[in-house]
């Protein structure tokens, strides 16, 4: 049993941690390596397990950093590796290409319910909250009769851009007669996709623990009543709690980092993403309360960490729709 | 026991809902609706029409140009407004000034600021908190030293909600620093066009600049300015706090915000049904509503003592602490239901963000909005933490 | 609007709790009109409200009586006057007969599906938890085709009888072509069960409050550290959360109360039951916990109020029960 | 990461449960399973079959009679017999005064003393509470005055755990009142046999005795019998405590738990369908699963980094907490599926209730037992708010 990271993943973080200490943008990102780290060995990369995820995505969310390594790497080259798209999944993974994946549609919520459909290789329907689209190179659109590939050149493609909750970017999108290529089954999306769920879940993790970092520094350092404010017992109480359920949310995330490729993986996604979610919310609401007003306030650091973990509930769906995966999962 | 209203308040709901469905601008309830950032301009429209009807001051007596109302009436008042999408009444001047200057300010005082509260010639706001006191406001820092016939005041406010739309401001100053912290505070109306002011916006998490900082650096007060007695200032401003505790359940908000979460709920679709027929979310959406009917019998139990003369206790601040709490479950509910909309973020006000229109059907954005900003509920006007230790306090007196 | 009794109502109050203060029997509290309080006048009753009911059962739970009252008076004199049976509904209301209910059978949770029948005018099937059964003079008994009424004398009718949780007795119930009579549909239970759920809930606020009070003379007195545990901010944090709660259950037990003949009668049932059900365990166990170790003890007053609320949860549906009630009554 | 046990482990987990098939007797697993109370020749039963495996003390190094098991074993092992239904091996003598007497005791306190333990020829209890004192351990006040050979020991302790079968209590004693509270205590081993003891039955609010107050009234202890030196027993207590504390997380029981849990649940019908497909009651059940899921992780992290030599910090108060939270959601759940049944009081120590046999399953009658008597869970070991205190402290210093 080991819960530890080993050398390389371990100089991986640290570096990446620099990097993006240092303010650098994506393309030094991708130098580092950050993106082959995300894929495994047969898939062009040196990395691609849980440990590896875990290690990049809990630095970008301590970081608060704004990347495509998700959507274009983890779930875009992931997507193609296992479709056999391989040298696009190479430039996506070296951030020579850039992916986007067009999974819901508009009141659709999480169920992966399309209306997006194939008429020959042309693609018509809409997709909505796609992360990445507006930079992407390509989209990956899942539509009724399976994933296909489309490039963001191509004609009757038409979006609509708006800023999200975690600091990116995304894109209503439409698809009039869009020139398109099937890649493959709906079921390329599996492991891509828990692989994602768990680089969210990472990524809130270090956004967690930054948060309780700067409420810690807050509590002690701000007085009120002639006191700091870390000195009264229902506040030092109530930081226990919140201590305690981000300890849940690290063991959930090692859970999911240690069975990405179990059995029972949906079993983990299902329960990490539930707790995960549920424990997300519960510190931005919580690290916001103690820090009263300020906490509020878009130039204190806090602001941006509470909208990525809302953001990170809200992602792959929320912890309701996980229990209830985990539900229907487990009865399975 | 008979829980119904009287024929006579059931009669006045009636005038009031058929006044809202003859004078609310669409165009108002409709930006309220979808928790959307109003004008100035929009504010003081609608308080112009509700004192052409008299209905501006609902708290004030008839001598001073209120209307006098019960504290049902109030209720009512405030329950159907909520419930029309109207926007809501400036605080500033009407609940919180208006009572002050009623009870301890100069008949002077009272001849001019009041009808300028009404007839909308003054937009008041509020100079209590300060950034180094937050809820231990006694704590105040801000300076006014007597010089001839004037205060020089110095020092800084913040949390002022509205405050770049105000001509005017309230503020709590110390004008003795040799006392205990409550015994050298004074209440001093202050002209905001003076010079030596200075406002700063605050942008909030959700991207509205709601509240500001504001600097006073050597501002002239004339003396004039002065309600009441010099370092009586903590007695007026906890009569204000009280006054301020009105509708501080919420229950109007409370029963809209419900009302539009179930239309949002029956429009999305999750697994081929709609939301709402999920029993899991139907169950979450069941626990709020049965907490909100039993915190509005809490309520009006308290109306009726209030009406029966009794001074409310420690029940205001349960009513404060259940109530932010519903409001905050109907908005996570609503962030909850809209699904991947609520990665939308739909900031006018920060940078980058301005051209876009959000995705989804308009109360999407709206949901995250108010999810974000009402995380102010149980902060301001006094926090929960603050009212849990007042409920401790009256019960174990320790 | 009113949320206040009547003088005779707040008399009887008065009168029944110094009765019950000196230890009275049933027939001390019958002789003071506890049952007749509980009767509308048609039902040759004075009372019958539910201000009436909220008053007699608030009283009888603040003082931890274990009283003959809500089984039957409430629901078994209350059916009984709904089916005509006037004579010994009046019996019942007076002390002189006692009813038992029987409505739940052995694994049947809440919902009413029930499996006793009758052949001809004999009834066979067993009957679970039927409280109050080994002192009855009749048993009320739902079967497949409604309400019969049975004499605990009659052959066939078997019990096994063991303590309750609230104090009071139950028994399991078989019957074996024994003897009835049918006294109506099953739809006759509604009204009774409606009076009945107000006085369980009333009953549980009762004790709430004296749980409240015995917990707030606790941490007022007893130190630890060297002084109260009242002063302790944590405690006092989570003793302001308590009230609250019980605040919440006052008004929720004032809603049924004040809309027991109102047409949204069931939504009450459902809300109050539910709210009340939830607030009764938060309080037992928030209450035993403040105490700590002394909260658990027999010797302590606060271990048969404990008990007492986790009967009022139970019976006639738990929270989570009539939670599911509020939704479907909601959605007709 | 490897998220997996070593296969010598998992070769150590398959012989634990092959002896726990093998040897562990029906009769008593099923009392287990029920929540019944042991008798004291039931307990007595198994620990006579560890020890006759060697497996009785699986924290005691193999030089004094122990299987010198790792963290991880030791953990497997606890598993194991919780998920098996065995009776819970008594942590008086194994896992409390055993440590403490290995690492403070003399020579001839470790020869005496240690095997008895292990033969069973000893039952020990602890005397640490007072009825003074609760979580406020120190402020004790049991005395011991030094009268020659002897200590004369006067005082009361309660919570006493299965007292009323013990031989003998290791106590906390003050030894000097004039110093800070925590220098003046002294641990002492006391013959309970000795005139001048009363042992006092307790019974919990479930109907069971399980705890007992202990009198001491000018009871004579042989200075013999003072572990360590005079006035460090403060020391040993604290080293006690943290041994106490390995299981302290209880995941075998939760394990456990939650699967009788879900048999009452899939025999429960509810509106004609198995209560665990009732999506309201699954989704309960799941949000424990998955916080158990988590906290089991938690748990295994401690222990490996226990096992690297690492001390464990407010790791163990946050395992303590939340394990206590899942065990008691736990039981409140299984109180919940019984419906109705949780209204019988199926006391077997309480007046006028002797005779009777409790309604529905057995299962039913353990439910509601377990429910309340699982209270104490977040009230001993230092209560779940003296843990939140240590937590806070590690993160915040204040």
């Amino acid at each position: 049993m080991d819960f530890g990271f080993t050398e390389e993943q371990t100089m991986l973080g640290e570096s990446l941690a620099r990097t993006l200490e240092r303010g650098a943008d994506d393309s030094a990102l991708f130098d580092l390596g950050a993106g082959a780290a995300l894929m495994t060995e047969e898939a062009g990369g040196f990395g691609g397990s849980g440990a590896d995820i875990l290690m990049v995505f809990r630095t970008l969310g301590r970081a608060g950093a704004v990347t495509p390594l998700l959507d274009s790497v983890v779930l875009g080259a992931g997507i193609l590796a296992d479709a056999g798209e391989a040298d696009l999944a190479e430039a996506a993974a070296s951030g020579a290409a850039r992916i986007a994946v067009a999974l819901d549609e508009p009141g659709q919520r999480y169920d992966g319910t399309v209306a997006t459909r194939a008429e020959g290789d042309r693609l018509t329907g809409e997709k909505s909250v796609v992360p990445g689209a507006e930079d992407a190179t390509h989209l990956i659109v899942r539509a009724t009769d399976g994933l296909w590939l489309v490039e963001t050149g191509a004609e009757g493609l038409a979006m609509r851009g708006y800023a999200l909750m975690d600091g990116g970017r995304a894109a209503e999108v439409t698809l009039k007669d869009t020139a398109a290529r099937r890649i493959g089954d709906v079921s390329l999306l599996e492991q891509p996709l828990a692989a994602a769920i768990l680089a969210v879940c990472a990524d809130a993790l270090g956004v967690m623990e930054k948060a309780v970092e700067l409420t810690t520094d807050y509590l002690k350092t701000r007085k009120q009543f002639g006191r700091p404010i870390g000195s009264f017992q229902a506040v030092q109480h109530r930081m226990a709690d919140l201590l305690t359920e981000v300890e849940q949310a690290r063991s959930a995330v090692w859970n999911l980092a240690g069975n990405l490729d179990a059995p029972d993986r949906d079993r983990h996604v299902a329960a990490t993403k539930s707790l995960v979610g549920r424990v997300a919310l519960y510190v931005a609401e919580e690290t916001i309360q103690l820090h009263g007003g300020i906490g509020m306030t878009e130039e204190y650091e806090l602001a941006p960490l509470a909208r990525r973990l809302l953001a990170a509930d809200a992602r792959f769906g929320d912890s309701d729709h996980h229990l209830e995966r985990f539900i229907a999962v487990s009865a399975a | 026991m008979d829980m119904s209203f009287s024929p006579e308040d059931q009669a006045f709901r009636a005038e009031v809902r058929q006044f809202l469905r003859d004078r609310l601008p669409a165009r108002l309830s409709e930006k309220v609706r979808l928790h959307q950032e109003l004008t100035k301009d929009e504010i003081e429209e609608w308080h112009g029409v509700l004192n052409e009807k008299g209905w501006l001051a609902g708290n004030w007596p008839v001598e001073f140009g209120g209307a006098g109302w019960t504290a049902i009436q109030r209720h009512i008042f405030e329950e159907e407004s909520a419930l029309a999408h109207a926007p809501r009444i400036l605080p500033f001047g009407i609940a919180m000034l208006g009572p002050v200057l009623q009870k301890f300010g100069s008949k002077e005082q009272q001849e001019h600021y009041l009808p300028r509260i009404l007839n909308g010639q003054d937009w008041w706001c509020q100079g209590y908190s300060e950034p180094g006191a937050g809820s231990d406001l006694a704590s105040l820092k801000t300076t006014a030293v007597r010089d001839g016939d004037h205060y020089i005041v110095n020092g800084q406010k913040t949390w002022t909600t509205l405050g770049q739309h105000a001509n005017w401001i309230f503020c709590l100053v110390r004008t003795n620093s040799t006392v205990k912290a409550q015994e050298g505070i004074s209440f001093l109306l202050i002209d905001m066009t003076a010079p030596g002011i200075t406002v700063r916006p605050i942008v909030l998490l959700e991207g509205t600049p709601e509240v500001n900082e504001v600097f006073f650096d050597d501002v002239r007060v004339p003396v004039a300015n002065l309600v009441g007695e010099e370092n009586k200032g903590w007695t007026y401003a906890k009569y204000l706090l009280t006054h301020e505790r009105t509708n501080i359940a919420g229950v109007g908000f409370a029963t809209a915000g419900l009302a539009a979460l179930k239309r949002i709920a029956r429009a999305q679709v999750a697994n081929g049904r709609p939301l709402i027929e999920n029993p899991l979310f139907a169950a979450r959406l069941a626990e709020v509503e049965i907490d909100l009917m039993a915190m509005s019998t809490t309520n009006l139990r308290m109306l009726a003592q209030a009406a029966a003369g009794q001074v409310p206790g420690a029940e205001s601040s349960m009513l404060k602490l259940k109530g932010t709490q519903i409001r905050q479950a109907i908005n996570d509910l609503t962030r909850r239901a809209v699904g991947p909309w609520a990665l939308a973020f739909p900031s006018e006000a920060l940078e980058g963000a301005n051209d876009d229109a959000p995705p989804g059907p308009a109360e999407a954005a709206g949901a995250t909005r108010a999810y974000l900003n009402n995380r102010k509920l149980s902060i301001y006007g006094g926090s929960n933490e603050i009212q849990r230790g007042i409920i401790a306090k009256s019960l174990l007196g320790l």
